[in-house]
């Protein structure tokens, strides 16, 4: 039951961050229509970092521990460091092996934080 | 018809499971070091020794293109290839072979007719009937000819039980109605549709009918002639068949107005730079070499299917089904979707509590039982229960009532496991 | 290059032919109580034991539907299923798997391209250039689909010789020329056309390349990138991969800017009862179950050819084809259709004075020898030079001089034969 | 070398009635294109019965020698016994197997005849 690690388990039951921020400068939707899996991310930047993070929507064990071990992660990062985020932090954090089909479980929150990292450079409207 | 009070048994009444696992070499494997308990046979069933034999000994003894060559192995190719067109017509209570087009799966037949039949015949202002319980394979294909050529699609409700609501078939049976496009069996709610009610419901309506056999032709008996209606698709791979094949059976008349689908060697008559004329049947919706081997290979599984009889088989499948919705009830906060055992096929689709279904399955494979779960391609079925997701599990002829026992028991431990 | 005055040698200089014979069961077999000779590879290629194993190997062990289930054995089906897919795609040098597509094979291939890019793309008066040197598999679905859109076919004539009259490429190449579409090599003349220069002129004029590889791709090094094309068609079953599976590669942005072709499962993202949303590259072209055990097959060919080298292949050909050619031009009354032995791959067309080519093809398959007779899928090309059919003998790897010597007193037998 | 009996040799290199009738009753021309085999018959037709018959074309051995062996047999019959001939008929006369695919030259005489003798009944011109 690898893919159930014991603190895969407590992230699920016990997710961190789950719920809303106050002000939020940067919140992202996503879902994963395969599964019926869904994300809001929130994020709170200020001087082009992480200070506060926040997550609900509905989704499997692994997509929702991976959000809440994301979360934890990543406050206090710069956008920069998450830009450079790819799917082999997301796995280091969860420490399973993740086969190909659940694989979209375990990056939805990741597609979300880039998606609302990148997005916003885009808009060039990064800084609170 | 088993009753659901009745005792768990090693085999069905009906079956000797035991001595039949024999002939499916996949299920003497562990997974995570368990016995293999394979209950996604909706999915795609395994095939049996004989149908691996019929496509190797094909392959080591007689291969070679079909249907153009003046030479031995060709000759025998096409000898054994229209000899399963030929088992697979029977097994359906076709009128003959030439009414049998093979396909790649289920769903490229249900497209052939909705390109040769639909864009030929369909006009803006003609609708479709389809049901809210039809797998993509029965939806997407009219959607996109609807977008094409602005034709109305209508659907039958279900109710909360999981059958057809279609007590009002005027209403949806319009006089501009031309087709009747519906499942004989939900590949997620288990229920059996009445065929012949609706094949009857729809031709009284001029409309003809379509009935996507996917999950019926492989558990039960199906006659084309017999349910009176018009095309019938369905895929090898759910029936102890190979990947690669499957087939649409259409009666002659409607096959011989309609124009080819895909252009190519085989299905052609004469061929001139700047035109051709077509084949005669089944050949004309062929185009280019076909899969030989994997129609040779389903020949070998109608064969199998055959000589257990499929009265036997869907008699063996009520059976598991009826002992596993018994026991799937007594799961704590399990809920099954669909209606009684007495009107569904073998497969129970559930969800359990606010357990994801991706961790229903996650847990029971690390137990070595393999069920599926998601939206099963039937996202509106969903939708119309509200739900995002749910877990099934599935029977074939190769499970038993054990293998029920072992999932019941491993769902029991799902709920320990996710509980707070 | 090999020169036509070698002398024979049981094997060509490039292969260790014998040894590898012993890998392909069926070359074991007699017909007619002689050996079997089998030179109908242009047809369909034998398969290797290497082959028919991964197959079995993944039904005995794997099986379960791909991409869709949580449980081990579709994981494992889904990883072997994708890697099979990447393994094409490097072997004909594409930036990446995505841009491979599995179809039944190299028509259906050609017949997604019209159907989907075809029906987004094409105007009346816009026009599609050919060449009379073509399968039917790349000739009738452009003509269906000029019947259907008003768009113009051109065609490139052949010279005496079986070579592309492309002298005048502007005339042809139109700046309503949307698309050139021609094989890469003819399987009836053997010619080997330039691919890279008829594609630089067609981009010149603003047209993209459909290359039809059904017979590159198994016999030559092939890189789409390298080409610069934009489509290329081809099939397993003649590169010593299994029945019932091929490939479409086709350029990522044209891909991604075309609309689906069939509706079902696996293509979708999202499905409601009215709308859908489609899936990503590769699979947004492919629904409904795949040929899954096949593409692992397919996979398994591709190995066993890298592992000769694509080189080797060519080499070992041409010098079969000399030899052949050198051979056959002593045989009285045979007359060979096709370019030398430096422009060609490996096949020799030929007819053989009045001697009807199907009695050709019988008196030899008396002998054990294979070779195909009739219009091999290309009338117009058999009427550009004014004969009904032809006979056609056509080598691959595990062919050997020593074959051409029994095809050759096979035909004097032929000429002696029906004599008059 | 079944295929190839001395007697179809025979019929195939000297083709019994191969040439023209002066004034056929009925003619018809069929082709199979997958060989590129063609014939053309020609039939006169007196009080109901074949009184001569003569065919050209080109085709393989099996189906020329099938020509000249059915014009030898049918002179003499009557359309109503014709109508009855089927492919069973032609293979006797062959006397050889005949494959899946070789069957369609074998038959091609045949169905030229039963088109010709079918044509007429339907047009209701019949004799002479
Ligand atoms: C040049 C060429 N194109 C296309 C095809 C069609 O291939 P397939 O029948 O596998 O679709 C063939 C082979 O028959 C061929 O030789
Ligand atoms: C009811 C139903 N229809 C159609 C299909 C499509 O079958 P295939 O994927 O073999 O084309 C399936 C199976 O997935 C099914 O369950």
């Amino acid at each position: 039951m690898d893919l159930y690690a014991e603190e895969i388990l407590d992230h699920y039951k016990h997710p961190r961050h789950f719920g809303h921020l106050d002000n939020p400068t940067l919140t992202y939707h996503d879902t994963n229509p395969f599964c019926g899996d869904e994300i809001n991310l929130e994020l709170r930047i200020e001087d082009d970092h992480v200070v506060d993070v926040a997550f609900t929507g509905q989704g499997c064990a692994i997509s929702r521990a991976a959000a809440s071990m994301m979360s934890e992660e990543i406050i206090g990062m710069s956008l920069d460091e998450l830009k450079e985020w790819d799917k082999d932090n997301i796995l280091d954090l969860l420490g399973i092996e993740v086969g190909p089909v659940r694989i979209k479980c375990a990056l939805l929150p990741l597609k979300a934080l880039k998606a609302a990292v990148w997005g916003l450079g885009e808009d060039d409207t990064v800084t609170r | 018809m088993p009753t659901a009070t009745m005792t768990p048994i090693p085999n069905t009444q009906y079956l000797d499971v035991h001595a039949l696992r024999a002939d499916f070499p996949i299920l003497h494997r562990r997974v995570h070091d368990k016995p293999l308990v394979y209950l996604d046979s909706a999915a795609s069933s395994q095939k049996p020794q004989a149908v691996l034999d019929a496509m190797e000994r094909y392959y080591e003894t007689t291969h070679a293109n079909v249907h153009r060559g003046v030479h031995t192995l060709s000759e025998e190719a096409t000898v054994q290839y229209e000899a399963a067109r030929a088992r697979v017509a029977d097994f359906i209570g076709a009128c003959c072979p030439k009414e049998v087009i093979w396909t790649r799966n289920a769903t490229e037949a249900i497209n052939l007719v909705a390109y040769s039949w639909g864009r030929a015949n369909l006009r803006r202002g003609d609708r479709i009937l389809l049901t809210e319980m039809e797998h993509h394979a029965n939806l997407v294909p009219w959607q996109i000819l609807a977008a094409e050529t602005s034709v109305d699609l209508d659907f039958v409700p279900i109710a909360d039980n999981g059958t057809l609501i279609l007590d009002d078939p005027d209403r949806l049976l319009t006089p501009r109605t031309r087709l009747f496009a519906f499942t004989a069996m939900s590949n997620v709610l288990g229920t059996i549709n009445p065929v012949k009610e609706l094949t009857a419901a729809a031709h009284r309506a001029g409309a003809l009918v379509l009935v996507d056999g996917a999950q019926s032709v492989p558990h039960m008996p199906v006659n084309v002639q017999e349910l009176d209606i018009d095309f019938l698709a369905f895929s090898a791979h759910k029936m102890l068949g190979p990947t690669g094949i499957g087939a649409l059976w259409g009666r002659r008349e409607l096959l011989n107005a309609m124009p080819p689908f895909m252009g190519g060697g085989d299905m052609i008559r004469e061929v001139h730079l700047r035109e051709s004329t077509w084949n005669e049947l089944p050949w004309k919706f062929e185009a280019g070499t076909p899969a030989i081997a994997e129609a040779i290979g389903f020949g070998a599984a109608v064969d199998y299917l055959d000589a257990i009889g499929m009265d036997t088989v869907h008699r063996h499948e009520q059976e598991i089904t009826a002992y596993a919705m018994q026991k799937l009830s007594e799961v704590e906060g399990l809920k099954i979707l669909g209606p009684g055992p007495e009107q569904r096929g073998g497969l129970v689709s559930f969800i359990l509590g606010d357990v994801h279904p991706h961790d229903i399955a996650g847990v029971l494979d690390s137990m070595g039982i393999a069920i599926r779960a998601g939206h099963h391609c039937a996202q509106p079925l969903h939708e119309r229960y509200g739900i995002p997701a749910s877990a099934r599990a599935s029977f074939y002829i190769y499970n038993t009532e054990a293998e029920i026992d072992l999932l019941v028991a491993g769902l029991h431990k799902v709920v320990e496991f996710f509980s707070y």
